[in-house]
């Protein structure tokens, strides 16, 4: 034990959240796992922020639907965290004597996982969630935070007035120094927003984990009682202005939004940026095959699909067989997935391993919203068979096979 | 699979031009993303072979950046595991010459490696030769049929290659080998079965058999082991029925990596998984405008051009207007914009610049050298 | 998905025990991670098992205190289970909705990981428990499942008549096939007792347990329902004899005669069996160091121990320091503990990472039992300090520094 | 950290005699159950250095078996990791010869391996010194003092030993250097600094030295940089305080050995953790009737009969009767019963039959080579 190394830094990714604003999509993998831009997962823009912002220890706290999440973890060595000391590890709950006890709340995640922590001996930890997308370099947040002598830095964006209402807002003085929380106000005092990134000294946070748990009353919340608990006691909360492309995928339209953002040059997420690259874990397959008839116009394909039909904004994840005469416009079709001769997608989602028929309408009806708008999404979920000639409405959710009866 | 599998990572007849002046053969790259090295580990690790010894002569460089430790191909082992062996990394290898004399003499001076496995049998391969095989059918076939020395060998179909210098084989109707000739002609007919440069045999009969050769100074494995000694030993063919490529020159390369683009073909090949080592690219993007018919393309790239019956490595741009046609584009290649290719071989970091046209024939296309700036 | 590949066997280790019998030795960890045979954990024996029988995929089933466990693993790497495909996963309960479960029993616990089996296609599925000290070859236990066409094979060994009463007994045709369980009989038709390791045709076995989840009043026990309700069912289950060394290493007295035996060269239990090697996770320590006064007489030593008083029938881990005059027998002192000047241990467990000072006396009065009987076994807890002169008596069992106070 | 580790794994002026006949410099054991090659590589890890190529030259067959893929140094790395770098692996090295024709011209022969690190800086380290150093503290004073490069020196010590050919500098009072020398003495005087073989400088600088002096034919690290242009770069000198051993020929190598029977020497080498390769060996066994003392002993070791002062690496068995006094064992060596063995080095995998009797000098020990059976 006295020979294991001290962390300067190390990361706790709270991945226990089921996300059930995504549906279908969340029914069989936790929000983390959920796949993104062609071949990631959501969860892969937090781990290479954090190897490229050089931390190598990496806990993971799941709870719900671990599996697939775990098995995509693997030994962490795609993020290059298959470490001696130090490395991914995941943290379910567990029992301590005769009974066990589930994560409460954010906070009590980490509580939970003291001994987990202090194995590295950290001075900082770094608090973060597995469900956003962005390009973040913490090792330059944390520097801020040991130069303005914090306890706790929040990152923060700049969000629009009338979006303040979905956020947790931060009010600082000019030097960004925190004086005050507000959760999810209708009229904020500012615009800074957080993103739900915290760096803490440990040994503060230690402190206060354990005053929070000792209180009966509390929900054990990062943002709703752990911050606001420092912040009466006096401690040093400075926030940290993040200025680049973010996005909580949480619902539906989010998640179809942000894919939608890759394949449009003005928004500043670059997935192609060698000294920051997103890294995930490949699948074994071979090169794409493009044929005779194929049309490609802004269009996504990753490894192993064969693509023969008329492609337009749209995102095309590994193994995807589109079959010829099919067009899709505007829509995301993941792993594994199959789209049949002449049938036609239009902002839909169609999740892992579903196999969609001939001459299918998918988002049938599908009209611009006011105000310029996209139209509803509609979502198929994953390892279902739509059989031929099914219309599909715009917005529908699909969860369940829908296979025509014999003679119909 | 209790068996140890070495593999030659060059031929001795291989006329590849620009291709192996800076690589070994083992490490062309071939099917858009992959190395032929790629498929032949791959056909171990689906026949649970984990065990493997590379036997490499010069020009290994990119070989060993390709394999690193091995991840790709879960060989990073405790137990068995890859190893790259080099003459000058032989115990006690004074001399400082690294030339083999033949196969058996760079076996010879792999002992030390071969010896230390625990196997009971070994595989062997060349790099010659693309395809799926199952070696766990193979040994079995192998044990059953008893056989000293099991030969893989193939009929070539219509289309297909064979290199001057190729090993043909005659059998008699138990598959026993009883005569080895080497190709002298441009094609060959059908009925004539190939070796595939394959061979299972007991790991002690094959220690017997080089420290034999070694001591009478015979180096040719074909000529040395198979050819002279088919009347003593027991050597059986294995027919491989799939499809196979061969590579030993620039016209049939280019040949070889075109039947890919017939689906049919390619699924044949890629059946079993084959692994090649993650570059972490992301995704091929299409841009407005682009127009691809008849190609694989890699991760990573970038089209904004045309592109047609073409075979495109990872990380490919072609620029607007562009052409790339019956054209194979190694990785991280540049093609700028109003470019015409045809019948092109670009290695890998070339640059081709604006407006510049460049023409081959199908049966001598045009190889650019690695790292050109055209 | 599709490109998964099938195993034909894999092995699912329920390390779930709290084994409350170790006492004060399984405070801070399960039982499958206590330090045993010099430099090992228990569990290395059943991991190097699986891995010297070509099992390459293992399921650790943990919910008891798994951090230790967990971090001893690691990625499987030291057992050359850190595989791309399968490799060592670790396994604990997780909420599949609203709210989670925890492992009712040990069938219950393979079922709720049904999903994680079926990752890998398994044929048979190799169920077997973390704690017991042994060398088996599981490939040759599956020749025989495969041969006698089994639904079922448990592995047995013969226990004295007189010893039926703690396990599980198992009476057979003169074919081995089983026709009846006794459980912990007083008075045993056979001698043969289970030993915790069943090879199941997975089919099979996936059919029985989610009969079972079904049945309300099932304590979802392996050897309490799942087996007799295959006998009942008329499925065919085979013993199949084991003859080497076995030991449950679920007592004190056990963990303390079990390593006592790796000392006897009449007990059948080699480690330097270079073709049955014993894996573990090795620590980064220099050789060890013999001073000037040593005296070792049958004696394991590990790495970065440094020795320089006198020794018999004992065994020491890694980075231990015994200082001049002191003198060890027949005792066990774990990871990094320290020995002072002239103390004396006899029949003790010293735990890791403790502080035993000068003049100290453990053990004290340990005199033979009747029969030949070994005296009762003392031990010291972990992360403790005994201070100089202190003397504690045979059987103790000390869980707390004792300090004297100043002028005592 | 940002910086490159380049370690030479041989050295030019060694005479280490049956040692280095089967391996290079780097991979000789030492300390019980290492090998040089593991102080080196843990400085670098423990700095923080996971970005490591080593220069090879012959024999290096030792140094890749012992390395593997680097998984017990934590250096099995998808980003930076380590790299077994050998003349023959240079990509167009169409010459077969393979030798170096100094320092500098093999690291412009690893030039291709070394620019592709994205690193600042490089620390360069040979492999005849063994020490523990923190290369971060070194690399802060590198910067702070605006070095152009640093060498990293030592002062002699009381029965502290330098062989022949070793670089002695002189320094002003900034400890800029201005001088440096050969040893051509025996012995020196203990005032006078050493250069440990050890350098940091920024790559770029290394790689602009390195292809001018390729280009006027100059060739040796120490005479045509340090030498040459001290009066030009700012060379500083960083002291190293600690503790060190050099390893440049038997007697040395003897008594370096000796020093860590001292267990305040061993704690100073042994303060951060040191790697090596893991054997899974069992631990070692004293029987009833052995007799060991101020010995240091390996995991594996089975002692049945007396040890005095003497070092024995992993897995050697010491038989009844025998008495082992003031040597070297290395791994896997048998000694049978009724042995007598004084200042004797065993290198590896020897067996030394029932009452045979070795004995050297202290300034002269008796060496047998790997393998030998007496």
């Amino acid at each position: 034990m006295s020979r294991e190394k001290k962390k300067e830094m190390i990361a706790m990714l709270l991945a226990g959240g089921q996300g059930s604003r995504l549906g279908i999509l969340t029914k069989h993998v936790a929000k983390p796992a959920i796949p993104f831009g062609g071949k990631y997962r959501i969860i892969d823009f937090t781990l290479s922020n954090c190897v490229n912002s050089g931390i190598d220890t990496v806990g993971v706290l799941t709870q719900y639907r671990p599996l697939e999440l775990n098995s995509y973890i693997g030994n962490g060595q795609p993020w290059d965290l298959d470490r001696l000391f130090g490395g991914i590890s995941i943290l379910p709950p567990y029992t301590k004597s005769k009974e066990g006890e589930w994560y409460k709340g954010t906070a009590n995640a980490i509580y939970q996982n003291i001994e987990y922590i202090e194995m590295s001996n950290p001075t900082y930890v770094l608090v973060l969630s597995g469900d956003h997308i962005y390009k973040m370099n913490y090792k330059m947040m944390l520097e801020y935070h040991i130069e303005t002598e914090a306890a706790c830095t929040i990152a923060v964006l700049n969000v629009p007035p009338e979006e303040t209402y979905r956020f947790g807002m931060i009010n600082t003085d000019e030097n960004l120094k925190i004086y005050e929380f507000e959760e999810k106000p209708l009229h904020a005092k500012s615009t800074m927003a957080s993103m739900g990134v915290y760096i803490f000294t440990w040994e503060k946070l230690k402190s206060y984990l354990i005053a929070d748990e000792a209180n009966k009353k509390s929900e054990n919340d990062f943002g709703k009682n752990i911050m606001p608990m420092m912040l009466e006691a006096g401690e040093n909360l400075y926030a940290y202005e993040y200025k680049g492309y973010w996005k909580d995928v949480g619902t539906v339209e989010s998640l179809w939004e942000s894919n939608m953002d890759l394949l449009d040059p003005d928004v500043p997420i670059e997935l192609n940026d060698p000294p920051w690259r997103i890294y995930s874990r490949n699948e074994t397959l071979p090169s794409q095959y493009i044929g005779n008839n194929a049309k490609l116009n802004n269009v996504m394909v990753s490894d192993g699909c064969s693509i023969n039909g008329e492609l337009e904004k749209s995102i095309i994840f590994p193994d995807v067989k589109i079959k010829e005469g099919a067009v899709i416009k505007n829509s995301i079709v993941m792993q594994g997935a199959t789209v049949g001769n002449n049938t036609a997608l239009n902002y839909a989602i169609i999740a892992s391993d579903t196999v969609i028929g001939d001459n299918v309408c998918i988002g049938a009806g599908a009209a611009m919203g006011p105000d310029g708008h996209h139209p509803e999404i509609t979502v198929i979920g994953p390892y279902i068979t739509i059989d031929d000639g099914v219309v599909i409405p715009a917005g529908a959710m699909i969860e369940e096979s829908i296979i025509k009866k014999e003679g119909e | 699979m209790n068996a140890l599998g070495i593999i030659f990572s060059y031929s001795e007849y291989e006329n590849l031009r620009e291709l192996t002046k800076i690589r070994t053969l083992a490490s062309i790259p071939f099917a858009g993303k992959y190395r032929i090295i790629d498929f032949i580990l791959s056909n171990y690790v689906n026949s649970g072979i984990h065990d493997i010894s590379i036997i490499t002569k010069i020009n290994y460089h990119s070989l060993v950046d390709h394999l690193g430790a091995g991840k790709e191909w879960d060989l990073t082992r405790k137990i068995g595991g890859l190893r790259i062996l080099s003459p000058f990394s032989t115990p006690g290898s004074l001399d400082n010459t690294g030339n083999y004399k033949g196969t058996i003499d760079a076996l010879y001076k792999s002992m030390h490696s071969i010896k230390r496995s625990m196997a009971e049998y070994v595989i062997i391969a060349g790099s010659n030769f693309i395809c799926s095989i199952d070696y766990e059918e193979v040994l079995k076939s192998h044990i059953e049929r008893n056989a000293d020395i099991t030969l893989i060998y193939t009929y070539p179909r219509e289309g297909e290659i064979l290199p001057h210098g190729a090993a043909m084989i005659r059998m008699d109707e138990s598959e026993r080998v009883y005569e080895l000739n080497y190709n002298k002609m441009d094609s060959i007919s059908q009925d004539m079965p190939v070796c595939m440069s394959m061979f299972v045999l007991r790991k002690s009969l094959l220690e017997s058999l080089v420290a034999d050769s070694i001591a009478f100074g015979r180096y040719d494995f074909y000529r040395d082991i198979i050819q002279r000694l088919c009347g003593n030993l027991n050597i059986l063919g294995y027919e491989h029925k799939n499809i196979y490529f061969e590579v030993s020159n620039v016209t049939d390369y280019m040949k070889e990596n075109m039947k890919l683009l017939d689906e049919q073909t390619s699924k044949k090949v890629f059946e079993k998984p084959v692994y090649t080592k993650i570059k972490d690219s992301v995704p091929a993007y299409y841009c407005a405008g682009s127009q691809v018919s008849n190609s694989i393309i890699s991760d990573g790239c970038k089209i904004e051009g045309t592109v047609i019956n073409s075979v495109l490595s990872r990380g490919v741009i072609v620029g607007k207007g562009s052409v790339v046609k019956n054209s194979i584009i190694m990785q991280d290649t540049e093609i700028l914009n109003n470019v015409t290719l045809n019948n092109v071989i670009l290695d890998k970091e070339v640059i081709v610049r604006e407006n510049r046209q460049l023409v081959g024939h199908e049966t001598y296309p045009v190889v650019i050298e690695k790292k050109s700036i055209i």
